[in-house]
């Protein structure tokens, strides 16, 4: 079956214009080259991002006619998004402290938004004659559903694995190595509900977009049409620009690797296609049609960087981001654009056909 | 001038994650400071290894705040920031400096 | 003849992108979400916003066929912002300092040219066939006019009415309360002519915009081409963009309010339609078409909260900014785009017909 | 080396809208200090209430300026910066430091 | 021959849009506006610009058929770069220091991506009806070749020029004027092959350019479709913007230019003509078409303002910025953008026909 | 606490140049500090002139460098900036201050 994949799909992703510029970042910085793209242009090409996704999700989930399918996905999604972070949990326990099993729990369990908008890119480039090979608006929907049910999950683990606050806490994994007394302590059982509540839902970037989609929803054609222009037209560009400053960071990120262990890194490898394939699975057990199971498989699939993060630091902070981020942004991202997308797609045309 | 032309105070500055700033900033409140000022986007390097905000991910910032501390009011600000630091790591520094009243 | 108004024009605006991003904005910052756009982002969009808007005007200018009613709105919009700062000032005098009643005053005066794009997306959106639903090109040059001379008013009337420098000022209506020893004092007068000059006259967004005015009357139809697909196409969306952050920024200075007083906030709600009424009654006078009509009272209703905050800072030191930001920007600028805008319009269109 | 390694000096540090910044640089010029340091974004809360900048009115911005003075014109400096402090608020704190010459 | 030019190509570049811009900016500065664009507002700006010219001419290159001309223009472009600091370098030693005839010859011989992409600009809206007035893709290689050349050139003279370092090095032409002690002294021996390599090829602007016209050589017609709405169609409007900025930041340079005396301000101004006869003559013995003769006369004319200036503060520490970034931004660049892009093309015109 | 609630240190505060940020770090990691914090885009004026980031060149950057240094690393860590700053310019201050420990 896979190897004998048609590589021409792998090849068509790494041609696309977005994919080249992730690698010239790359390169760029593994090269020592001093480019970058100072705060806030990411952020700022990332709310547009999340906006401009949001906003046509919505407005393709207002014209297409729902049916039940489409709320067995969201329900999948939810699900996923919870379960994953309890068995990565207790895999990673193995190897990590409560702590930052818990934070990578829920980084695999939620998802990452570029990812996703990366797999629509190549969907769109393909131009493929059948339909059935587009993302259904709510398929953005989905994505939005996966943001937080992780970062709950992965900060409830956190607490009922928590150390007994008396005892001194793990060591902590950092990179410095400075005397242990001054050492942050386990203080999850701190933070209150409500704290909680607010970083896992109400994140600017969970906000953003689940925001747009709803604007998306209302605003009707006419509405649409007005602001296309600066919503859609120049998305795909736009991906480039993110994508070449993604390419810098994660290279970037890769010195960190060293001091993460060959273990570690293993998993943030294949976990990527673990998921993505239980996602495809779950994709054909609901009859979606290809490009939908392709959205469920990199969502599945895909690490987050944004939401999570910021929540952990927050909720789990002896949890080290250095290993976190790390992995999803400078491992996971870059295995499931470069190889991931096209590798899933063709797994499904395979069992589809 | 009806007032005395120098007062001593002490000079507070403390790095920490751009996250827990607000902690810190509500522990100086609390204490009883009639003013800081917070510097954003600040990069570093400590026991948490490199910080660089990346722009992405926006977890590598840190913040450093500065406070000149009425030193009546310095006992509370220590014992109000030592569980923040213990808490979240970053640095405190304290020296002596005259504010110049006017 | 409102009671009957047609409640749909109040709709149809709420469903405008832009006002639901305003909207998703307050809603985020009322959350408490860490939603934010960190400068220089908003800088940038605005002023894409002033040059986007001067250049159009501009050329809409030379397209039209100036006639002596052009002059005589021009004359009426500089004569508002000259005349309105007056009442405001001895109005506000009853419960406010000298300085922080000029600050208001000059605030008042002056326009919001944020106010004044989202009016004139609004009537786009209508897609009105009576070509008269649309903003002439002299409307812009109007707003131009009307940044500056409500400043200099201000600071006139700051300097008229100061206490005598000998004596204590007055008490700093500020928020902290400290020893008064260390408060600013009425220094109003040390302030030169030319630097008042350049901050009501060169105050960088004036500058944008009315160099845009003029770039635009001279660049031709062909310069306009050019740059359409940047200047004109994506306008509507970038709005959507600002108005997220104004919603995130006006609703965060709510919190001064408490701060503020009822009669303040009454002022600044009332205010709005009161001026609106007056500019509606000149466009009647001077027998404007409907699309400049709402223009008039758009731009006699609104309030400052860029160039005449800049200006005053430096004028006026005294006058405490997180009054006279707070009232136009959390206050008169909401109701403006969501309620005023459409209401205004209603009255024309009952008036007119 | 042919200096003295190190040279007494006063660390003054002034905290003050972003508007007002021009207005201390020229005070610190003309009392003739030899250099001086602006750091700007910086927010934070005083006698005016919370500033931050809020990156549309531009209004709440504070900026950081920091100067190593020579103590000689020390005199000269508080004199000019008192008169622009009183009018337009902000803090200015004085400690000691050492210029490590080189 | 030139005092009969046609005065309406002058007039033509003087209506285009983005030198109006440019034209308001100076203005603004020079009547001390606060406006200004903040970091990292140009570095957007700039690194967009660099993609879009960069993807573009990737493109172009593969559509047009490549013959030996091509690559006669390429090495000429590379001696160009080269050849030029030699002569530089000797003719300002008689006025300056080595150190900073150096980083000037290093300044000259490299380029001006935005003096090359108004003269693109320029040469579009001229809306010639000969295809041979407008430039080749091959003509962005040229220009991405052109960068590097002379900042290793520079360096070299430098080094081989220096003061024994046991000497006292030149007196610092700074503004300033502290105590000589304090004084940056004689190093530029000590930066390794390595760094230099690095500052000259991998500086973030170079690799921008050169990475974007590759991945324009491999996207094809279907990648670029893809993200022209982003990367080609507002690519004027947004040269607008800039140029607003590059008008602000070239005005307040000039308060520099007191301190940098006439000579070198005669040096800054001829220059630019000199250098692009000997572009105009090149190209008219290598048989180019009148657009490519333009281009390479612009590039040879100009001087560089990102990347040398960023290899110099490295490699040539001891060299005053404020002499060759007020020289090659306040001066130069005005200088072609204004007059020198329609004269240059006027000679062409005269000599070609 | 099992510790001393106060450390002596010295609160070293280098101003240079953006580009050559990285040379000050790696003398001060070589020397054995435990930790720095670098503030990006300041402007400043100095023997060199005025440095205002103009954004386009990215020439005239300052960065602001803090570190709280052991007194027993401050020899090693005067020795290693000297020869910087000489080549680079910029400003090295020295002060007193106490580290809030945790
Ligand atoms: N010795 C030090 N001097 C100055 N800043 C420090 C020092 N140690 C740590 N920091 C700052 O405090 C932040 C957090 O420190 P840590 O919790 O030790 O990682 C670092 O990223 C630095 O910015
Ligand atoms: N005690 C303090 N320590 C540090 N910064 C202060 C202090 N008081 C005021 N500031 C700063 O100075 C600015 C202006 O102060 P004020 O004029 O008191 O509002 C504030 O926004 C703060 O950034
Ligand atoms: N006396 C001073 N106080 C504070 N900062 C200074 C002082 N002198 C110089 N600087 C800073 O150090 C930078 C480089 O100094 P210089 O090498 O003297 O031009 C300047 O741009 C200023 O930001
Ligand atoms: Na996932
Ligand atoms: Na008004
Ligand atoms: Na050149």
């Amino acid at each position: 079956m896979l190897w004998r994949m048609d590589p021409s799909l792998l090849l068509e992703n790494l041609r696309t214009p977005a994919i080249l510029f992730f690698v010239l970042g790359g390169v760029a910085a593994i090269l020592r080259s001093d480019l970058n793209l100072p705060q806030p242009i990411p952020k700022l090409l990332s709310i547009y991002l999340l906006m401009a996704i949001g906003l046509h999700g919505g407005v393709e989930l207002v014209r297409s006619d729902l049916d039940g399918r489409v709320f067995a996905v969201l329900g999948a999604a939810v699900a996923f998004s919870a379960a994953v972070p309890v068995w990565t949990f207790f895999l990673l326990r193995f190897k990590l402290g409560t702590a930052d099993a818990a934070a990578m729990a829920a980084t695999y369990g939620s998802i990452s938004a570029v990812t996703f908008i990366t797999a629509n890119n190549f969907l769109d480039n393909l131009h493929h004659p059948d339909p059935g090979y587009t993302a259904g608006g709510y398929m953005v929907a989905a994505m939005a559903l996966m943001e937080s049910p992780a970062i709950v999950v992965g900060v409830l683990l956190a607490r009922l694995f928590a150390a007994p606050p008396t005892s001194e806490a793990e060591p902590y994994a950092g990179l410095g190595g400075r005397a242990p007394g001054r050492r942050a302590r386990g203080g999850a059982a701190r933070l209150d509900g409500g704290e909680l509540f607010r970083e896992a839902f109400l994140n600017g970037a969970v906000v953003v977009l689940i925001g747009s989609l709803l604007i998306g929803c209302v605003i009707g054609e006419r509405g649409w049409t007005s602001v296309k222009p600066f919503m859609y037209d120049p998305f795909k560009g736009v991906l480039c620009l993110f994508l070449l400053d993604m390419g810098l960071v994660a290279a970037r990120r890769l010195s960190d690797l060293r001091s993460c262990g060959a273990w570690l890194i293993g998993f943030a490898v294949v976990s990527a296609p673990v998921h993505a394939a239980l996602g495809i699975a779950v994709a054909r057990g609901l009859g979606l049609e290809p490009g939908d199971a392709l959205m469920l498989a990199v969502l599945a699939g895909s690490a987050s960087y944004i939401a999570v993060p910021a929540a952990m630091r927050l909720a789990v902070p002896e949890a080290n981001p250095s290993i976190y981020v790390t992995m999803s942004l400078g491992v996971t991202f870059p295995v499931n654009i470069t190889v991931g997308i096209p590798v899933y797609l063709a797994v499904i045309q395979w069992w589809w056909s | 001038m009806e007032q005395d032309p120098m007062r001593e105070v002490k000079r507070l500055e403390v790095v920490i994650d751009a996250l827990h700033v607000e902690a810190v900033l509500r522990t100086l409140h609390d204490a009883g400071v009639d003013g800081y000022t917070v510097v954003r986007e600040a990069s570093g390097w400590g026991d948490r290894g490199a910080r660089r905000p990346d722009g992405i991910s926006g977890v590598f910032e840190n913040c450093l705040i500065l406070c000149a501390v009425d030193p009546e009011v310095m006992e509370q600000v220590t014992t109000g920031l030592r569980p923040v630091l213990q808490r979240h790591g970053g640095v405190a520094l304290l020296s002596d400096a005259q504010w110049i009243t006017h």
